[in-house]
């Protein structure tokens, strides 16, 4: 029996979840919302993780009902994401780390989603989407690595997506783009944007300048609803990213596919994908906004899989990093 | 380049802590992070006993004020989870 | 008459494309005047504009299947082989370019649908001739006009027979010229 | 008729248009995408397949003889190339052949150099490929004479700008590389070929300069969230 802690704050929600042989035993998480039309600055959402990590943690222990020397692990995000966040998360975990006096274990952000997805889905070895704020990539498992097949050659989705939120003034809570799923919902009529896929890449910068110089004035002539907009905005990135699976998955002959990353728990997105994936035979796994919204869970699970292989960061090497890409890290724990 | 590190602005802090132990986890926090690069700004951590000693030289005033007050923030964050999560 | 060809359609078998070729005629006059009077119903091809038989396959066969999906742009199905065949999408320009010419001594015919060989055995008559091996087309190819009416580039020719650049053309006609497209 | 089914096409083999041999490739509904941009998208590639196919031919470039366009049952019908293997095969080939990495690579070089002109000649017209792979690349007869076409240009666009051209090897770096593990020495010889072959020495340089930054923008981006 190993029981494993994780620590992730690598953007604007700090979590905190324990996890014992695969069996999440609690969760709990805090996100750092800004007023509508505003993205979050790193020196503030650090102070937002270092306000909240201690009650955070209490919470996280209370919930799955352990004390401190039942852990076995201890276990952080390294990176990618915003510096100072990450570092003020990980400060905690170091320190636990050495008040309970555990080992300590340092997770890619990526992985600990593509290992997060895997446990509460049960898939096998499925071709990846990760979409989040950040990260557009399509992955696949093959020697010790997580090979990225697919990837956006400049913004991520869930970041056009935000920002397309910043110019209707949506609002931030609890989340830009759980608001921009709710209007698609209501939208009806599809105007056609630039579409823009090359090989197995994406890329999505000249659609967000298309829509944010044309939205304005496309709903004040009232040619379009701000509804309209959203559910067009959503059919074309969604399409985009359901054209380059597809390719990895006929690259691959797969015949599982894992939507992970925030922007997984758009509901359009996991349709659209479920009809891609039945067309092919293939079966589709995603899950709810719980684990594919970032939390502690999936760096306790990834870090779980590590250590039980045999990895260990010593405390002087327990760094954070903004970069730091799903293919730099050997996968020890998989065939 | 010596009279460069000669002319740069410094700073001292002498942290004491209850006992030694905790100073140690505190100086392994802490000392993990190294300062940013484009901040221009060295830090140096020891350990004295149950004191922590940070020593800081910069050539700006405003990016030693920065350092030093992220140092504050990262202290505070640590000192608060040994008290909470210190074991019985 | 063992010399001509008739062909189903690939995607429409009860369509036939039947191709013939005549050659040592005096004039095509009463020929081209028959089919204007509407009593001969064929699409008449200068020899000279043509390398290969397959060619003027590829455009009838594109011709018919414009005319079934109610797509031509030209009034009739053989007509329109004659548009189909031409760079141009200018109408009287492929005419004049592609269609034989009252002073021509040899003409290319394409007839579609032509039951029991009738229009055939029809313009055998007019010309009082029978049609030649259509193969023999080749040689009275003039390839320096070809080669111009379809704007062939250099690096084309050496990579490629000629026939091959022709029918790629011919068959993205409607695409590759700006202006004319359908969807 | 044997039928291979691709992400977004079918392809209909062993098939004979009037005597020579076809391939009908075969665009289907993608019913995940919304119908207006599924029947857009569907004819813009029909149209830029097409349409850089020829470009490509005129440029000197081998590529498959179009024999007819259906847009009513979004088919394009082509010229089977006889007795042809694709390049991801024939690497694979003789990666597993020669037992020895640098006698394979020295093996394969001259067909790299042969795809880095050829690149370079359909570069310098202004046509990029959009979907650049071993999997889109066919030798026909005997390997060693380097008879190479290119194929599937349904991802194609016809533009002048460095960044493109740039974008359009980096697609075809990754998918190198991905197919074939540890080729770089093997790209690295396409790209040599490439440089060699542009005239256009400036332009040359800009295009790789585009190729670095792309390379770059995904190893460097900060990945938040």
């Amino acid at each position: 029996m190993v029981v494993a802690i994780g620590f992730e704050g690598s953007a604007n929600k700090l979590g905190i979840g324990i996890v014992k042989d695969g069996v999440v035993l609690s969760n709990p998480r805090h996100t750092y919302i800004t007023p509508p039309g505003q993205g979050f600055l790193p020196k503030d959402t650090a102070k937002h993780h270092r306000e909240h990590a201690l009650s955070v943690l209490k919470l996280a222990l209370e919930e799955a009902n352990i004390k401190p020397e039942e852990i076995d692990v201890v276990c952080y995000t390294k990176g990618p994401g915003m510096g100072a966040p990450l570092v003020s998360t990980a400060l905690v975990a170091r320190t636990v780390a050495q008040l309970w006096n555990k080992p300590i274990v340092a997770v890619n952000h990526c992985i600990g989603h593509i290992e997060m997805g895997r446990l509460i889905t049960g898939a096998q070895n499925p071709t990846v989407l990760y979409v989040s704020g950040g990260n557009t990539q399509v992955i696949a498992y093959s020697d010790k690595c997580y090979r990225i097949f697919g990837e956006t050659i400049d913004i991520a989705v869930g970041n056009c997506l935000d920002r397309f939120a910043r110019v209707l003034k949506l609002s931030n809570d609890p989340s830009p783009g759980y608001n921009i799923e709710q209007l698609a919902k209501k939208g009806r009529q599809y105007l056609e944007m630039p579409y823009v896929v090359k090989g197995m890449d994406v890329s999505f910068s000249g659609l967000l300048s298309y829509i944010e110089e044309k939205a304005p004035k496309l709903i004040e002539s009232n040619a379009y609803t701000p509804e309209d907009l959203c559910f067009s905005l959503q059919e074309t990135v969604f399409a985009m990213l359901i054209e380059i699976t597809e390719r990895a998955m006929a690259h691959c002959d797969s015949n599982e596919v894992l939507i992970v990353g925030g922007v997984g728990c758009n509901k359009r997105l996991q349709e659209m994908m479920g009809v891609m994936a039945s067309e092919r035979g293939a079966t589709l796994y995603a899950t709810d906004e719980r684990f594919c919204i970032d939390n502690g869970a999936m760096i306790a699970q990834a870090g779980w899989e590590m250590f039980r292989s045999g990895v260990v960061t010593p405390l002087d090497q327990t760094t954070c990093t903004q970069r730091f890409r799903t293919d730099e890290v050997e996968v020890t724990w998989r065939s | 380049m010596d009279t460069a590190i000669s002319e740069r602005l410094s700073a001292e802090l002498r942290v004491p802590f209850p006992s030694a132990w905790e100073a140690e986890v505190a100086y392994n926090s802490l000392s993990v992070d190294k300062e940013p690069k484009r901040g221009h700004v060295h830090r140096d951590l020891s350990l004295d006993g149950n004191i922590m000693q940070v020593c800081f030289q910069a050539s700006e005033a405003r990016t030693l004020r920065v350092s030093i007050n992220s140092f504050f923030e990262h202290l505070k964050l640590v000192c608060e989870t040994i008290d909470q999560f210190r074991p019985l | 008459m063992a010399t001509y060809k008739k062909i189903k359609h690939v995607l429409y078998p009860d369509s036939t494309i039947t191709l013939a070729l005549y050659s040592g005629l005096e004039s095509c006059k009463d020929l081209r005047k028959s089919v204007m009077e509407g009593t001969v119903v064929a699409s008449l091809l200068k020899p000279s504009m043509i390398v290969d038989p397959f060619q003027v396959l590829t455009a009838a066969n594109k011709a018919v299947h414009l005319s079934r999906t109610n797509n031509m742009t030209t009034k009739n199905v053989h007509s329109e082989i004659l548009f189909c065949l031409s760079p141009s999408k200018n109408i009287s320009e492929s005419f004049r370019s592609f269609g034989a010419a009252d002073s021509d001594t040899s003409v290319f015919v394409a007839i579609v649908d032509d039951a029991e060989d009738k229009t055939l055995t029809r313009i055998s008559e007019i010309l009082g001739l029978s049609p030649v091996s259509i193969d023999d087309v080749a040689s009275l190819a003039d390839t320096v006009l070809i080669t111009k009416a379809y704007k062939l580039s250099e690096e084309e020719i050496s990579t490629y027979p000629i026939l091959d650049a022709l029918v790629s053309r011919i068959a993205a006609k409607e695409i590759i010229t700006a202006g004319k497209g359908k969807n | 008729m044997a039928v291979l089914q691709g992400a977004e096409a079918k392809l209909y083999l062993g098939g004979d248009f009037y005597g020579r041999p076809c391939i009908i490739k075969e665009r289907f509904q993608k019913n995940y995408r919304h119908p207006i941009l599924d029947k857009a998208l569907t004819s813009q590639r029909i149209k830029s397949e097409v349409r850089a196919n020829l470009r490509c031919r005129i440029a000197g470039i081998q590529t498959p003889t179009i024999f007819m366009v259906n847009f009513d049952t979004n088919s394009i019908y082509m010229e089977e190339i006889q007795d042809a293997v694709t390049v991801r095969q024939h690497i694979n080939t003789v990666q597993a052949a020669e037992l020895n990495p640098a006698s394979a690579c020295s093996q394969l070089k001259p067909l790299a150099e042969a795809i880095g002109r050829t690149l370079a000649k359909m570069h310098t017209s202004n046509i990029i490929h959009g979907d650049l792979t071993t999997s889109n690349m066919l030798l026909e007869g005997d390997p060693s004479e380097l008879s190479l076409f290119l194929i599937d240009f349904g991802l194609s666009s016809f533009e002048a700008s460095a960044e493109d051209k740039g974008v359009d090897l980096y697609v075809l770096e990754r998918a190198f590389l991905s197919s074939h593990p540890n080729s770089q020495e093997l790209f690295d010889c396409i790209l040599a070929a490439y440089t060699d072959q542009t005239q256009d020495k400036n332009a040359c340089k800009e295009v790789i300069s585009k190729l670095d930054e792309v390379r770059l923008r995904g190893r460097k981006r900060t990945m938040v969230g």
